[in-house]
């Protein structure tokens, strides 16, 4: 049972069901994915601080349940694209944790090889697509990904931008609802709402901070959605996707979610708000902790067994970030691949200037 | 041979690419039902329907991103802005989004996409309508930039982009569009492409090398004309591409003519010519020039709109042939 | 006595008043600017066919009523901006036919020396700043002077910011809103809807085409006014300003008018709209029409008075005709003045590049 | 003399400019109550409140405009973009509203506004992130472009620059901010300013010129340094400003040492290294050239993230060295 106010409509008739059935393999699945991102997340900050992973580094801990439970309602059909706090969805999408930590510390195995990072992760067999690093960029790529479905009359498909209450003040955010409401798209437009644009809280930053009604100057409705609760986030996501691929347009959702940490890996999180702060959400609305009670209370696992699947995602995690450690970095030629198709190095006369001319290698794709 | 003008040309081009690939469609303001601003897309709406030929609102920024978003999933957008200088409104999405993105990827992403739309001074539209991109785009790698002069250029070349797999910036000239070139038949062919990359020598010649693109290859090969009578035999390079740069053409030509003078109508300051001149430097071609090159460029200002004073913004046949006589002193 | 379906409000108590009292010398004033413009606009429009005015040309006929119903209620204190159809706009905040004339045919006289043409002119003395060709890009430079105009504490002064519907859906109108809304600044929105961007009519550009209402994401209440009314303008235009130069923050306000001529000078008009829809709005709703049934109606002139004073507007149209024609072009040294002031020329070392570097003059300013 | 480092001497400039002159204000994301991004402008919003101060949305476009309508209206805003990078969003108000106003106003407008930000790449941030603008922004008139490489240059200039009254662009780099340097009495003045469109000798020579800017000034005088040991006397020119670009020091240098390689870490194509090269292709220094000249530039790729692999992207002080050698052979 869903509480109540995990949902709020606009101007749309929003899930209304607070009954929710869900098998225990999945139960434990939400539970295994949350509790791995978690770890993921706090191994990337270990090996930030050992300088094993640099540049910027943006943690997902505390809005877990909104990838999880979203791709729970969701097919490899559905195309997807986000920001660039994008590792827990490359790993919702199907990636390893293994790949994710070897990209991180800019290995060749990792799942860009090395040549992306952080923020620039990407699954194209499961049609992610990343992994953008501009802060409101994705959400047109996410509109054309729908028009793109829409386009090749995928049944039953649509596309999901997700973007942070930061980026909805974007003014590409109302350029691309609009042609999707014109163009009846497919299109979900997800914000995570972590109360937070780097160190500007909502209220300092969006006129109107109620993100699920935004849609309002493009008459797109919206929901909002408890993000800390995956139940709530899956229920929602499948309830929108029913409703964009049924033909009706677009649609804003708004999860109501938190991060931990710092905005990036170089923001210590507590000018803008207290560690109290934080430290409320994590006893009271934390997404891992409440789905735990939950399988507790409707006995869909006991205690122990909780405890041997942690210390099995624990083992990954070791795992992975050994496995990253371990594995070799790209080799030097890879500075050149990868700009171009094949024609397109044959088109260049297959030379890639290099920062000598003189030392300009051959590269043929 | 046959006369057909720019126009027809881009417009051919287009028509039997979105026949030939289902995944080809036309996007940007007013391309539909209004037929395109300089009617570019003229019949296609009516002949393909509005899934192939959407028209958008105003907001370049939002489609252009989706024109990649469509792209990225496998479609094969032509993205038209009604001209390029509003194309600053969407310069992230052709940047950051198209042309970095396969490298972010390690190579999962592709975004076959090309932006086209008519770029530079057209005649009498004022500072803000009268940018020429060539130089800013194509600095940039991971996306290409394509300036066609003749009718032929324009089959081959938008065709070429169309077909590419990388995304393509297509410059073209408003002034162009109602131009008559002859063609031939092969120019005609539904596979009619050209090899992107590569400049044409549009005409031969022994004793200067003039490097032009767009239109300002007219005005190069008028300037060759004027100079005929001079005595002076010019070799006139059509860039045709200005990512990737030809410099094989480049350096064949001035170790052939050992004289040099680029043309072009954007800024002076980092513009093609200064490629062209640095890649001169840089290369065995160094050695064979006889007399320092020259370039002819627009006036370091913004256009003006009078009608005496825009003339003098941009070369013209007279600039060359001054530019030519002092290289050949 | 005004129509009471005037005005519409949005999320705030528009102006309700059906009476408004006016001097006979304004109601006359109004009728002369009206028709001052429109004389001039079909004058631009007989001087583009002849080719004394060349490149892109936006003609304003069909909705004088607004431009000479804000100025009404304006001072010169208070900041204005619009896009390229610009020529009603530098009229009203006080230049002259044959500056405007001189502007559009190119000569040294023009509000802008004959540099800018149709789309650039300019009354900075009187707070106009242009004259923008770049859709959507005045709005955003509108809140920026809203923006100084708080910074500065002038008293009782607002900026506008003028767009048309199509410009309505470019992304920084929400951008700038927002923050508008944020700061509280003495903001208007104020968008032309004329029916169509170019060739395309509301409907197929927007969405949500109730252009007033788009300011709901950024919680800004709106108006919408009929812009065929002069009078309804002024009243409209003296509540928003008053509404935001008391601290409540920016409005957004839409005048239903209507275009007559095609977007600009290469636009035949007639293939997205028939000629009958042209001629029913000239017959039903003509702003200069309705003003002179209202002269005539409540006795402020009769015919002859009124007949008088269009001899005499269109023999001042003429003679601003003559004037530009027979005005000089710029001087050649103009090409390479007035891109920066005199520290600027100094610091390029007073030589600005020509076409050949060899002809490169000599500049101080 | 003292030491400071770039990120004290943009601060205190920001500071003394700020308490100079009413009408300048700093506007940006997180410039305010976070003290900047990267703390250019710490402690200024404690010190001067938020009329002064501004924290904006991450909405470029939107404050960029809002920033050049404030200068028209006589204000003097400092607009900061987190990273140049960004300012593609914004690029159109920058070049279209500020950069071509005055021109198309016959002299009426003027925009007396700073959009400043780091340029370049960091360490580590990929390849959205490491973006140079220099090449860009310098390419259009109307607009001044400053890139300042040490403690004093970034006070003079961007003192320079607040107090200019025509748009300025000044392109920081981010792992200068860091970096500490001398500076003398005179630089900490509140008044000190440096001449906008002046580069500076940061090193006499005779044997070759290295012309740079930004950190590749830096990159410049290690190389320098390094060949002091070889007996190559090598001549480093700070550029400081792209636009105007000093061309009397480059010629006047090129003069006294015959040889030339340009520094930069932006892309090849079109960028700052090919208008030095033009530059002297064009003038009087040509004939001074004992050797052709050569580019160190950023390579013609997007950036990669990879520890290994990114610092072959960008001029090391071995690329440097084999430029020097090549030229001095
Ligand atoms: C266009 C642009 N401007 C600024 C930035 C710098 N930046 C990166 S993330 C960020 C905050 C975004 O906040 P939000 O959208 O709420 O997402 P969150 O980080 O909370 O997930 C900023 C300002 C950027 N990457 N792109
Ligand atoms: C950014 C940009 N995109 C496209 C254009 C070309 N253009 C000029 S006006 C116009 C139509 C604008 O319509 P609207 O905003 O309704 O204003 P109206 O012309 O009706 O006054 C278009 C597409 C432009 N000038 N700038
Ligand atoms: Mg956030
Ligand atoms: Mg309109």
């Amino acid at each position: 049972t869903l509480n109540n106010a995990a949902f709020q409509s606009f101007e749309c008739d929003g899930p209304t069901a607070t009954e929710i059935t869900v098998s225990k393999e999945e139960m434990m699945k939400f539970y295994r994915d949350m509790f791995a991102i978690r770890r993921m997340e706090i191994a990337s900050d270990t090996m930030y601080k050992q300088r094993q992973i640099r540049g910027f580094c943006h943690l997902y801990d505390g809005q877990e349940a909104v990838a999880v439970g979203m791709e729970a309602a969701t097919t490899l059909e559905d195309h997807y694209v986000t920001a660039y706090r994008d590792h827990a969805h490359q790993y919702v999408r199907g990636d390893s944790i293994k790949r994710i930590m070897a990209e991180l510390t800019g290995r060749f195995a990792g799942c860009s090889k090395g040549k992306g990072g952080s923020m620039h992760m990407y699954k194209k067999d499961a049609n992610f697509y990343g992994g953008n690093g501009i802060v409101g960029a994705q959400i047109p790529i996410g509109a054309g990904l729908a028009l793109a479905i829409k386009y090749k009359k995928t049944p039953d498909a649509c596309a999901f931008g997700l973007y942070g209450d930061g980026a909805s003040n974007q003014g590409q955010f109302f350029e691309a609802l609009n042609m999707a409401a014109l163009w009846k798209l497919p299109f979900i437009a997800l914000c995570e709402n972590n109360n937070f644009a780097m160190g500007t809280s909502t209220a300092r930053h969006a006129a109107m901070d109620e993100f699920y009604k935004r849609g309002n100057a493009c008459a797109v409705p919206g929901l909002r959605v408890d993000g800390m609760d995956v139940l709530a986030v899956r229920a929602a996501t499948a309830w929108a996707k029913e409703y964009v691929t049924s033909g009706k347009g677009p649609l804003v959702m708004e999860m109501m979610t938190y991060r931990y940490h710092g905005h990036s890996m170089s923001d210590p999180g507590i000018t803008y708000r207290s560690r109290d702060d934080v430290n409320e959400v994590r006893k009271t609305r934390d997404p891992i902790e409440l789905h735990k009670q939950r399988l507790l209370e409707y006995g869909v696992a006991g205690k122990d067994e909780i405890k041997a699947l942690e210390k099995e995602v624990r083992a990954e995690v070791q795992e992975a970030m050994d496995f990253a450690l371990g594995s070799e970095e790209p080799p030097m030629s890879e500075l050149y691949t990868d700009i171009y198709d094949e024609a397109g190095y044959a088109a260049c006369g297959n030379k890639i200037r290099a920062v000598e001319l003189s030392s300009s290698p051959s590269v043929t794709k | 041979t046959q006369k057909i003008t720019v126009r027809e040309a881009l417009n051919s081009a287009l028509d039997e690419e979105i026949a030939n690939d289902d995944s080809v469609f036309v996007m940007g303001e007013e391309v539909a039902q209004y037929n395109g601003a300089y009617k570019i897309t003229k019949g296609l709406w009516t002949k393909y329907g509005e899934e192939r030929v959407m028209d958008t609102p105003i907001t370049e920024m939002g489609f252009a991103g989706m024109a990649v978003g469509a792209a990225l999933a496998g479609l094969r957008p032509v993205c038209e802005f009604m001209t390029f200088n509003f194309s600053m409104q969407a310069i992230d999405h052709v940047i950051n989004s198209a042309a970095k993105g396969k490298y972010m990827s390690g190579g999962q992403l592709s975004a076959p996409i090309v932006f086209r739309g008519p770029n530079g001074a057209a005649a009498a539209v004022g500072a803000q309508h009268s940018q020429c991109f060539g130089a800013w785009y194509s600095h940039c790698p991971g996306v290409f930039t394509l300036a066609p002069y003749s009718a032929a250029d324009a089959r081959g070349l938008l065709k070429a982009a169309i077909r590419s797999n990388n995304p393509v910036v297509f410059l073209e000239d408003e002034l162009l569009y109602g131009k008559e070139f002859d063609v031939s038949e092969e120019v005609l062919d539904k596979d009619y492409t050209l090899e992107i990359g590569k400049a044409h020598v549009e005409q031969e010649g022994t004793d200067v090398t003039l490097v032009a693109y767009s239109r300002w290859v007219g005005v190069a090969l008028e300037a060759a004309e004027e100079m005929k009578a001079k005595g002076i035999n010019c070799e006139v390079l059509n860039l045709r591409s200005l990512r990737p740069l030809d410099k094989d053409a480049i350096i064949k030509s001035v170790k052939k003519t050992n004289r040099l003078v680029t043309v072009e109508g954007g800024w002076p300051q980092s513009g093609i010519g200064a490629e062209v001149i640095a890649t001169v430097m840089e290369t065995e071609a160094f050695d064979y020039l006889d007399a320092p090159a020259e370039r002819i460029c627009g006036a370091d200002i913004p256009t003006p709109y009078a009608a005496n004073l825009e003339p003098e913004a941009f070369p013209q046949v007279k600039n060359v042939v001054n530019a030519i006589t002092r290289v050949c002193a």
